[in-house]
C-alpha cells in the first residue's frame, strides 16, 4: 500500500470476489505521508483494520485515476471504498451503480445513493474555535492563514476561522495567502514569513506536507501557531498552540461497521464536534502563553458548538 | 533590513547553489535537466544524516554525497557512452522522485508527524555556514572558469571540444570535472534546501526549483555573479507575491504564483538573441577513432 | 639519421583497409609530401603519426624511439604536432586564448593568456604575419585562422610539424606565404610533412614525395627525381582510361548574345554574418550558357555574393533573372556543414533536390518510389560509389561526399548555377569529373557563378573572371600571379 | 528483430532488478504488475487508456525533437489542451451539443499547438532556447489551468475547482460500462498513422528532419528553418494539446488542479525509448502505459508505494538508451 508503513496492511492478490474476509480500501488525494489530510485518513483506516479485524488497502488516486480504482478494488471484493476529498463524491456515486455490493463513500461531496454517500468532516468547528484563540491571543491584532492548493474545503475552513477571530474581536484582520503546493515547505515557510511580516503575530495553516515552514516561520518571528487536521500540538518548534483536529478514527469505524454489518443507507453524513469527530486541543505546553479567560471562553464556544447553539458557517461543496 | 535581505537570500539559496553549479557545467557543454532530481535526493539524504547523526552538516555533506552518486551515473551515460544529455536527466529526475518518495513512504509514510531535523546553526543577522559559502562559491565559480587554466580549458569545452581534445586536454574528463562541480552544487541547494531553509523534508519538496536553476543560467547569461542576481531577483519576486497575497489585493493566488516564471519568460525574451549560449551545448562529444 | 620512422603501419576500418603496410621515413630539415587521391589514406597515416588514430599494427619511431601511438598528448610532447585539416579552434576565444590553450602545461594555476601566447605572437612577428592577439578567433579570415592553427603547432621545441591539406582554403597569394613558411621551417630543421592535392604546391616546395594508392605507398622518391606526370601516373595506377586529361585550359569566350536569359545584378550590397559589410555595390550580368569566375582572397565577400545568388541572405540592390524567374541550383563551399546531413542517408542527402520535380512529388507527398529510382540514377550517373541508397553520406569519401551535392544540384537543371570551390579537397579525378560536370551545365545554358580561390580552376573554366576585394570588384587579384 | 529481443529482455531485466533492489518478492511483483496492466479487461483498458496520453505526447515529442527542438513542454501543453477544450466545451455543450466533441478536439489541438508554437516561436526569432522556454511555460500553464478552474471555467454552482462535467453524449463512447477504455485510442492510432506518414512520406516531414539533422544544409537549400522548426513545435504542441483533448473527452469529462499526471513529462522517455519513430512510439507508449496501469496495480496489492513505478522507468530508460547508444540518431543543435 502507499503508506508502505509496515506489515500491517498487506493484503493478497489472490482476489476472490466473495466475501473472504471483510476489505476496506482507501483512496487518497496525496500521499499518507501527508502529515496532514491523507495521514489522518489513513488512521482511521488502520483503526478500522485494528477494530473490525477487515482487510485494509489504500492507493494514492487523483482525477483520471480514481473511477478505476475504485472499480477494481470493487472488482476484488472490497465492501467499503473510501475516497479522501470531496472529488471522490462524484466518481463514488457514478461506479456505485455497476457494484451494488460495494459502499462507495467520499470525505466530503453532496452526491448519494443507496450504496454511496459522503462523510462531511466539520473541521469548520475546529477552526472557528481556532480563530476565537487566535484572535484573543494576538497583541498585533492580525492574524494569518496559510494554505497549500486553493480548494473549496480549505477555504472553508478558513473562512470559520475568520468568523471565529470576527466573533472574538471584531474588525480584526486575518489574512490569506496559497502557495498552491502541498510540498514546498520552503514556499509555505516564505508565505507565513510574508504574512508575519506585515504583522500578524498568530497563523494557522492548511498546508500539509509543508506545514512545518508554517511552524518554523512562526517560531523564528516569535509569532504562535495552530496546528490543523492532525494534533500537532508537540511540534518541536514548540509553537503550536493549539491544533483543530479531525478524529477520523471512531467516524471511519463506525461507517465500517454499518457497511459490515449491511445497514449503511447512503446520503451525506456531516461528523462534527458534537460526533467526537472534530476536536479543538490545547497544547499544555503552551499555557502560560495563553491570556487568562481564554480557554474558559473557548470552551463555552465548544459547548455551544456541540449543543447546536452555535452554527459554525461551512460551505457546501 | 538586514535580515529581510538574509531572508531572501535564503530563499533563493538554494536555486543559487544549483545554478552557480549549472552554470560551470553549461560552459562546458553539460545541461543538466536532472537538477530537481539531484536536489530532490540532495534533500532526502540530508534530512536523513541530520536526522540520524544529529550534525546538520554531516546531513549537508550526505547530500552532496547523493547528488555525486546521481552526477556519476550521469556522466557515465552522457559521457562514456555519449547518450543525450537531456535524455539521461529525464530519466534521473524520474528516478530520484521515485526513489525518495518509495524511501521517505517506507521510513516516515506511517508516522503522521511532520519531519523536523536539525537546521544549521545560525549567527547573526540569521546567517549560516552555508549561506556565507554561497557568494564565496560564486566568485570561486567567476574565477575558475574565467581566471585559470582549468577555466579556459572548460569554456573550450563547451564552445568547441574537438580543438581542447586537440590541445590535449581529454573532453569527456573536463566534462566529469564540470558535472562534479555541477552535482556536488546541486547537492548542497538541495540540502540546503533541507537543513538551511526549512529543517524538514516533504515528498517532491523541491518543487520544480532545480528546473528554475536551469532556467537562470540563461537569464544570467552564463555568468556565475549575473546568475546569482538572476536567482535573487526571482526569489524577491517570489517572495513579493507572498506579501502581495497577504495584503489581500484580490488577484487570484495563481496568476502572483506564475509572476516569478512569466518575468523570467518575459526577461529572456527581451534579452532576446545572445551569443553567450556555449556553442556545444548539449551536443554529445563523441571521439573519431 | 631518420627522424621520425614509419614501418609497417596497418589500419583498418571494417572492411576498408585505410593502410596497408606503410613504412617511411621522414627527415629533419626537410618537406615531406605525401599526395593521393581521395580515400588513398593520407589522413589516416597522419592521424597515426600524431596519435589520433591508433594503428592495428606497424610502429613509428622518433629518433629511435618508439612512439606512444593513439596518445595525442604524449606525441606532442615529444615534438610531433598537426595542423589539421578542419581547424581546431575555439570561434568565442580570442586569438590569445587559443594560443594559449595548447601552452597550458596542465590545468592547475592561473591563467595568464598574454604571456602563455606572448611566445607564439613573437613566431608570429618573425614570419611577418600581423594577428590582433584580441580578435576574436571565429571572425578572422580564413587564412587568419589558419595562421593562428599553424603558430598553435608551432608551441615548443617541434621536431615534426604536420600539416593535412592546409592549402585548400587559401588564395593563391596566401598559399605561397604558407608554402614559404614551411620552407622556412624545414630549414630550422624541423621535419615537415605536407598532405596536398596540387602537384603544382608539392613540386614547389616539397623535398620528398611519398604517393599513397588504395593505403599503400605507391611510390617514394626524392623531388628531384619526379614530376608531376609521374605522381599522377602513381596515384591513379596505369590502368588506361582512369588518367584525365586536365581540363581545356582557358575557356573560350562566349559571343555576347543579348538575347539569352540572363542575370543582371546592380547596385548589390548585403551583410555578413557579424552585421559587417560583405558586398558593397555590384553590377554585372551573367548570360545563360556563361561562367562567370569570381576569384579573391577568401573572405572578401565571395560566399556572401553565392549566398545572395543562391537566395539564402538577404541583400538591398538588385538582382533581376529575365525573363522569368530561375532554377537556382547551389554548391556551398563546405560540403561537411552547408552541404551534406552527414549522418542521414545518401537518399535523404539527394532528396533536398527532388522536392520540386511535379514526377517525384503529388502535392505535399513524396512518390517514395519514384525519388528512390531517380537517386539511384543520379548515384549511377555521377559515380558515386557507396554501397546503397541508405548509407549514411557521412560514412562516404570526401570526393564522394562532394559528388552527391554536385549531382543533387545538377540534377534539378538550374538555370543559374553558384558553385563556390566545388573542387576543394578532391583528387585529381574527382575534381575533374566536377568541372566537366560544370561545364556541362553551362553548355547545356545554364548561367553559371563560379566562385574560387584557385586560379587554375578558374581559369580552366571562367568565360570570363572578376576579383572581389572588400566586397567590391577589383580589376585582378592582389598579389597575384595568375 | 535481434534488436527487438534485446530490447524486450532489456526491459524485463530493468523490471526485475527494481523490484528486487526494493526488496519486492519478483515473482510475486511481476505477476501483480502483469496483472494490473493484463490481467482481465479492467487491467487491458487500464492499459490502454495511459498508453493513448503517452502514445500522442509521445508523438509530439518525437516530432519536436527530430527538428532539433527539445520540447519538454508536453506537459504545458497537454494541461493548454484540456483548458481550451473545457473551454469551447462551456461555449457549445449547450447551443450545439452534436458538434461539441470534435470542436473540443480541435480546440485541444490549437490551444497545444500556438502553446508550443509560442516556444518555437520565441527560439526562432528570439533566440530563447525551447529547453529554457517550455521550461517556464510548463510553470505558468499549471497556474492558468489552476486559476482558470477556480475563474472563468469552474463549474456553474462555483464550489469545486473544476470544470463542469460534459454529458455522456458529448464524451467519447465507451466500449464497456465497467471499464475507462474509450474512443479516443482510435484517436491515438491515427495519429501514430499519420505522424508516420508526416515524417516520411512528406515534403514537411523530410524539411523537418532534414533541419533537425543539419540546419545549415536546409538553409543552403532555401528552406526556410525559422519556419520548419516553428511548424514542427505547432505539430507537436498540437498532438500534446490533443492529447489532453482526448483525455478530456475519454476520462473524466472535467479539467481539475490534477488534470495531467505528468503525462507531459513522461511522454519524453516515451519518445526516446521509441527512437523517435512514431510505431517505435506505439510500441514504448503501450509499454509505458502497461508500466503505469502494472505500477498501479503493484502499488495497490503490494506495500509499494506508486512511486516505485517511476523508478522502474527510469531504470528502463537508461537501460535501453545505453542498449541504444551506439544505434540512436543524434541530432544536430543548430550553432548560431
Ligand atoms: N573513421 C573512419 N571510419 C571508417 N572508415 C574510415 C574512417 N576514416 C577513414 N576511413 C576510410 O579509410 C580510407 C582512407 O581515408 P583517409 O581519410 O585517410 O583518406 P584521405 O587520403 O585522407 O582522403 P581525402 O583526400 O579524401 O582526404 C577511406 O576509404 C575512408 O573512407
Ligand atoms: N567509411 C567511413 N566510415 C565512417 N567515417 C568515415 C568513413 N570515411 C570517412 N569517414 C570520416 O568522414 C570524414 C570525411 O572523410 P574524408 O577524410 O574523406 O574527407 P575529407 O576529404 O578529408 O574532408 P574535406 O571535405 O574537408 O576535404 C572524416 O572525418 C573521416 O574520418
Ligand atoms: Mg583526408
Ligand atoms: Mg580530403
Amino acid at each position: 500500500t502507499g503508506g508502505g508503513g509496515g506489515s500491517t496492511t498487506t493484503s493478497s492478490p489472490a482476489a476472490q470476489p466473495a466475501d473472504a474476509g471483510f476489505k476496506v480500501a482507501l483512496l487518497t488525494p496525496g500521499p499518507v505521508s501527508d502529515a496532514g489530510w491523507s495521514a489522518m485518513a489513513y488512521r482511521g483506516l488502520q483503526a478500522i483494520e485494528k477494530e473490525l479485524g477487515a482487510e485494509v488497502n489504500n492507493q494514492q488516486a487523483t482525477d483520471a485515476q480514481i473511477r478505476d480504482a475504485m472499480r477494481s478494488y470493487a472488482q476484488k471484493g472490497y465492501r467499503l471504498v473510501i475516497g479522501h476529498g470531496f472529488e471522490y463524491n462524484g466518481p463514488g456515486v457514478e461506479v456505485a451503480k455497476d457494484f451494488p455490493n460495494t459502499v462507495f463513500v467520499s470525505s466530503s461531496g453532496a452526491g448519494s445513493s443507496a450504496n454511496a454517500g459522503a462523510i462531511r468532516f466539520g473541521l469548520e468547528e475546529g477552526f472557528y474555535l481556532a480563530g476565537m484563540a487566535a484572535a484573543l491571543t494576538s497583541k498585533t491584532g492580525r492574524l494569518a492563514m496559510i494554505g497549500g492548493p486553493d480548494v473549496p474545503s480549505i477555504r472553508s475552513t478558513f473562512k470559520a476561522f475568520k468568523a471565529g477571530a470576527e466573533a472574538a474581536k471584531p474588525g480584526i484582520q486575518v489574512s490569506d495567502s496559497f502557495t498552491g503546493k502541498n510540498d514546498d515547505i520552503a514556499a509555505a515557510r516564505q508565505a507565513t514569513l510574508a504574512a508575519l511580516g506585515q504583522g500578524a503575530d498568530v497563523v494557522i495553516h492548511q498546508a500539509n506536507a509543508a506545514a512545518q515552514g508554517v511552524f518554523d516561520a512562526a517560531k523564528e518571528k516569535g509569532a504562535l501557531a495552530f496546528g490543523a487536521n492532525l494534533d500537532q500540538n508537540d511540534n518541536p518548534s514548540g509553537v503550536v498552540l493549539a491544533s483543530a483536529v479531525i478524529v477520523a478514527e471512531p467516524a471511519f469505524v463506525a461507517l465500517a461497521r454499518s457497511v459490515k454489518d449491511g445497514s449503511y443507507k447512503g446520503g451525506v453524513q456531516l461528523m462534527a464536534m458534537k460526533d467526537g469527530a472534530i476536536d479543538f486541543v490545547w497544547n499544555p505546553a503552551l499555557a502560560s502563553r495563553v491570556p487568562p479567560g481564554v480557554a474558559a471562553r473557548i470552551d463555552q464556544a465548544k459547548a455551544d458548538i456541540k449543543a447546536g447553539k452555535l452554527a459554525v458557517p461551512m460551505d457546501q461543496f | 533590513m538586514i535580515e529581510a535581505l538574509v531572508g531572501l537570500l535564503r530563499f533563493a539559496a538554494p536555486v543559487a547553489f544549483a545554478a552557480t553549479g549549472e552554470t560551470v557545467g553549461q560552459r562546458a557543454g553539460v545541461i543538466n535537466i536532472g537538477l530537481e532530481g539531484m536536489m530532490l535526493g540532495a534533500a532526502y539524504f540530508a534530512m536523513l544524516g541530520s536526522l540520524t547523526t544529529g550534525s546538520p552538516a554531516v546531513g549537508l555533506l550526505c547530500g552532496v554525497g547523493v547528488a555525486l552518486t546521481l552526477g556519476a551515473v550521469q556522466a557515465y551515460f552522457t559521457l562514456r557512452l555519449a547518450v543525450d544529455q537531456i535524455v539521461v536527466g529525464t530519466a534521473l529526475n524520474l528516478f530520484a522522485l521515485g526513489l525518495t518518495s518509495t524511501l521517505y513512504r517506507a521510513r516516515f509514510g506511517g508516522s503522521g508527524q511532520l519531519i523536523s531535523v536539525p537546521r544549521l546553526p545560525q549567527f547573526g543577522p540569521g546567517l549560516d555556514a552555508a549561506l556565507v559559502a554561497l557568494p564565496v562559491l560564486v566568485v570561486a565559480a567567476a574565477w575558475g572558469l574565467f581566471r585559470t587554466k582549468w577555466g579556459l580549458a572548460l569554456r573550450g569545452v563547451g564552445e568547441y571540444p574537438a580543438a581542447v581534445e586537440a590541445a590535449g586536454y581529454g573532453v569527456a574528463r573536463l566534462r566529469f570535472q564540470a558535472t562534479v562541480v555541477g552535482s556536488a552544487l546541486a547537492g548542497l541547494g538541495g540540502g540546503y534546501l533541507a537543513l538551511g531553509v526549512t529543517g524538514s523534508f516533504a515528498e517532491n519538496m523541491t518543487a520544480g526549483r532545480g528546473f528554475v536553476a536551469i532556467a537562470m543560467v540563461t537569464f544570467g547569461r552564463w555568468r556565475p555573479a549575473w546568475v546569482l542576481a538572476a536567482c535573487l531577483l526571482v526569489g524577491w519576486v517570489d517572495s513579493l507575491q507572498y506579501e502581495l497575497q497577504a495584503r489581500g489585493l484580490g488577484i487570484p493566488a495563481q496568476i502572483l504564483i506564475a509572476l516569478p516564471y512569466v518575468l523570467a519568460l518575459v526577461v529572456l525574451v527581451a534579452v532576446g538573441k545572445g551569443t553567450a549560449a556555449p556553442a556545444a551545448l548539449a551536443v554529445p562529444y563523441r571521439r573519431e577513432r | 639519421m631518420a627522424s621520425l620512422s614509419v614501418r609497417s603501419v596497418s589500419k583498418r576500418y571494417g572492411p576498408v583497409r585505410a593502410l596497408t603496410d606503410v613504412s617511411l621515413e621522414i627527415r629533419p630539415g626537410r618537406v615531406h609530401a605525401i599526395v593521393g587521391e581521395n580515400g588513398a589514406g593520407k589522413s589516416t597515416l597522419v592521424g597515426v603519426l600524431a596519435g589520433f588514430v591508433t594503428p592495428d599494427s606497424g610502429t613509428v619511431e622518433l629518433d629511435g624511439r618508439a612512439l606512444p601511438l593513439g596518445q595525442p598528448v604524449a606525441i606532442r610532447e615529444a615534438g610531433v604536432d598537426m595542423v589539421h585539416q578542419h581547424f581546431m579552434l575555439v570561434p568565442a576565444f580570442t586569438v590569445e586564448e587559443n594560443l594559449a590553450l595548447v601552452r597550458l602545461g596542465g590545468l592547475g594555476g592561473r591563467l595568464d593568456a598574454p604571456e602563455l601566447a606572448r611566445e607564439a605572437v613573437e613566431t608570429a612577428a618573425r614570419l611577418g604575419w600581423s594577428i590582433d592577439p584580441k580578435a576574436p578567433t571565429g571572425g578572422l579570415p580564413v587564412g587568419s585562422q589558419q595562421r593562428v592553427e599553424i603558430l598553435k603547432a608551432l608551441a615548443g621545441d617541434k621536431r615534426v610539424v604536420i600539416f593535412d591539406e592546409p592549402s585548400a582554403v587559401l588564395a593563391p597569394d596566401e598559399v605561397e606565404d604558407l608554402l614559404k613558411v614551411l620552407r622556412r621551417l624545414a630549414d630550422e630543421g624541423k621535419a615537415v610533412v605536407l598532405i596536398a592535392h596540387k602537384l603544382s604546391e608539392v613540386l614547389a616546395v616539397a623535398d620528398e614525395v611519398t604517393v599513397l594508392r588504395h593505403g599503400r605507398v605507391a611510390l617514394s622518391t626524392e623531388r628531384a627525381q619526379t614530376d608531376a606526370e609521374a605522381l599522377a601516373t602513381a596515384m591513379v595506377g596505369d590502368s588506361p582510361g582512369q588518367r584525365h586529361a586536365p581540363p581545356a585550359s582557358g575557356a573560350t569566350t562566349l559571343p555576347d548574345r543579348a538575347d539569352r536569359p540572363s542575370l543582371t545584378v546592380s547596385g548589390l550590397c548585403a551583410k555578413g554574418d557579424r552585421g559587417n559589410t560583405a558586398l558593397d555595390g555590384l553590377d554585372f550580368t551573367v548570360r545563360a550558357g556563361e561562367v562567370l569566375g569570381v576569384g579573391g582572397v577568401d573572405g572578401n565577400g565571395q560566399v556572401e555574393l553565392a549566398e545572395v545568388l543562391a537566395g539564402v541572405r538577404p541583400f538591398t540592390g538588385r538582382a533581376d533573372w529575365t525573363p522569368g524567374r530561375p532554377r537556382v541550383g547551389y554548391i556551398p563551399q563546405d560540403r561537411q556543414s552547408d552541404g551534406l546531413a552527414l549522418s542521414m542517408s545518401v537518399f535523404d542527402n539527394a532528396l533536398i533536390a527532388g522536392l520540386d520535380d511535379p514526377s517525384l512529388t503529388r502535392g505535399p507527398f513524396l512518390r517514395l518510389g519514384a525519388l528512390r529510382a531517380w537517386a539511384q540514377g543520379l548515384v549511377d550517373r555521377f559515380q558515386v560509389k557507396t554501397p546503397n541508397l541508405a548509407q549514411p553520406v557521412g560514412g562516404l569519401s570526401g570526393g564522394n561526399q562532394q559528388k552527391v551535392v554536385v549531382a543533387r544540384t545538377l540534377a534539378t537543371r538550374p538555370d543559374l548555377l553558384v558553385a563556390v570551390n566545388p573542387t576543394r579537397g578532391l583528387d585529381l579525378k574527382a575534381s575533374a569529373f566536377v568541372h566537366d560536370q560544370i561545364a556541362a551545365a553551362a553548355e547545356a545554358g545554364a548561367a553559371v557563378v563560379l566562385v574560387s580561390t584557385d586560379m587554375d580552376e578558374l581559369a580552366a573554366l571562367a568565360h570570363r573572371t572578376v576579383y572581389l576585394s572588400r566586397g567590391r570588384f577589383v580589376d585582378r587579384l592582389v598579389g597575384a600571379d595568375a | 528483430m535481434k534488436r527487438a529481443l534485446v530490447t524486450v529482455a532489456g526491459l524485463l531485466l530493468a523490471l526485475v532488478l527494481t523490484l528486487a533492489v526494493f526488496g519486492v518478492d519478483v515473482r510475486q511483483g511481476l505477476s501483480l504488475i502483469a496483472e494490473g496492466a493484463f490481467g482481465d479487461k479492467f487491467g487491458v483498458a487500464r492499459t490502454l487508456v495511459r498508453a493513448t496520453p503517452l502514445v500522442l505526447c509521445g508523438l509530439g515529442m518525437a516530432i519536436a525533437w527530430r527538428a532539433g527542438m527539445y520540447n519538454i513542454g508536453g506537459e504545458g501543453q497537454y494541461v493548454l489542451g484540456g483548458l481550451a477544450g473545457a473551454w469551447v466545451a462551456k461555449a457549445l455543450v449547450g447551443p450545439a451539443p452534436g458538434l461539441a466533441n470534435p470542436a473540443v478536439l480541435i480546440a485541444a489541438a490549437l490551444g497545444g499547438a500556438l502553446f508550443a508554437g509560442l516556444a518555437g516561436w520565441l527560439q526562432v526569432r528570439r533566440g530563447v532556447q525551447v529547453v529554457i522556454s517550455t521550461i517556464l511555460l510548463n510553470f505558468t500553464a499549471l497556474q492558468a489551468l489552476s486559476w482558470a478552474v477556480r475563474g472563468p471555467l469552474q463549474e456553474p454552482k462555483g464550489q469545486l475547482p473544476l470544470t463542469e462535467r460534459l454529458p455522456d453524449t458529448v464524451m467519447f463512447q465507451r466500449f464497456d460500462p465497467q471499464t475507462d477504455l474509450h474512443a479516443g485510442v482510435f484517436v491515438a492510432v491515427a495519429a501514430v498513422v499519420l505522424t508516420a506518414l508526416l515524417l516520411w512520406a512528406t515534403k514537411a516531414g523530410y524539411l523537418l528532419r532534414l533541419v533537425g539533422q543539419n540546419p545549415r544544409v536546409a538553409r543552403a537549400n532555401r528552406v526556410d528553418v525559422g519556419r520548419a522548426q516553428i511548424g514542427a513545435m505547432l505539430v507537436s504542441g498540437g498532438l500534446c494539446g490533443l492529447a489532453g483533448g482526448v483525455d478530456y473527452l475519454g476520462l473524466i469529462g472535467q479539467v481539475g488542479d490534477g488534470f495531467s499526471q505528468n503525462w507531459g513529462f513522461l511522454a519524453i522517455p516515451v519518445a526516446l525509448l521509441g527512437g523517435l519513430d512514431p510505431l517505435g512510439v506505439l510500441a514504448s507508449g503501450l509499454y509505458f502505459g502497461a508500466l503505469m496501469a502494472g505500477g498501479e496495480g503493484l502499488a495497490r496489492f503490494n506495500q509499494l508505494g506508486p512511486t516505485l513505478v517511476y523508478v522502474i522507468q527510469a531504470v528502463a530508460v537508461l537501460g535501453l538508451v545505453a542498449l541504444n547508444a551506439r544505434s540512436r540518431p543524434k541530432p544536430v543543435v543548430d550553432d548560431d
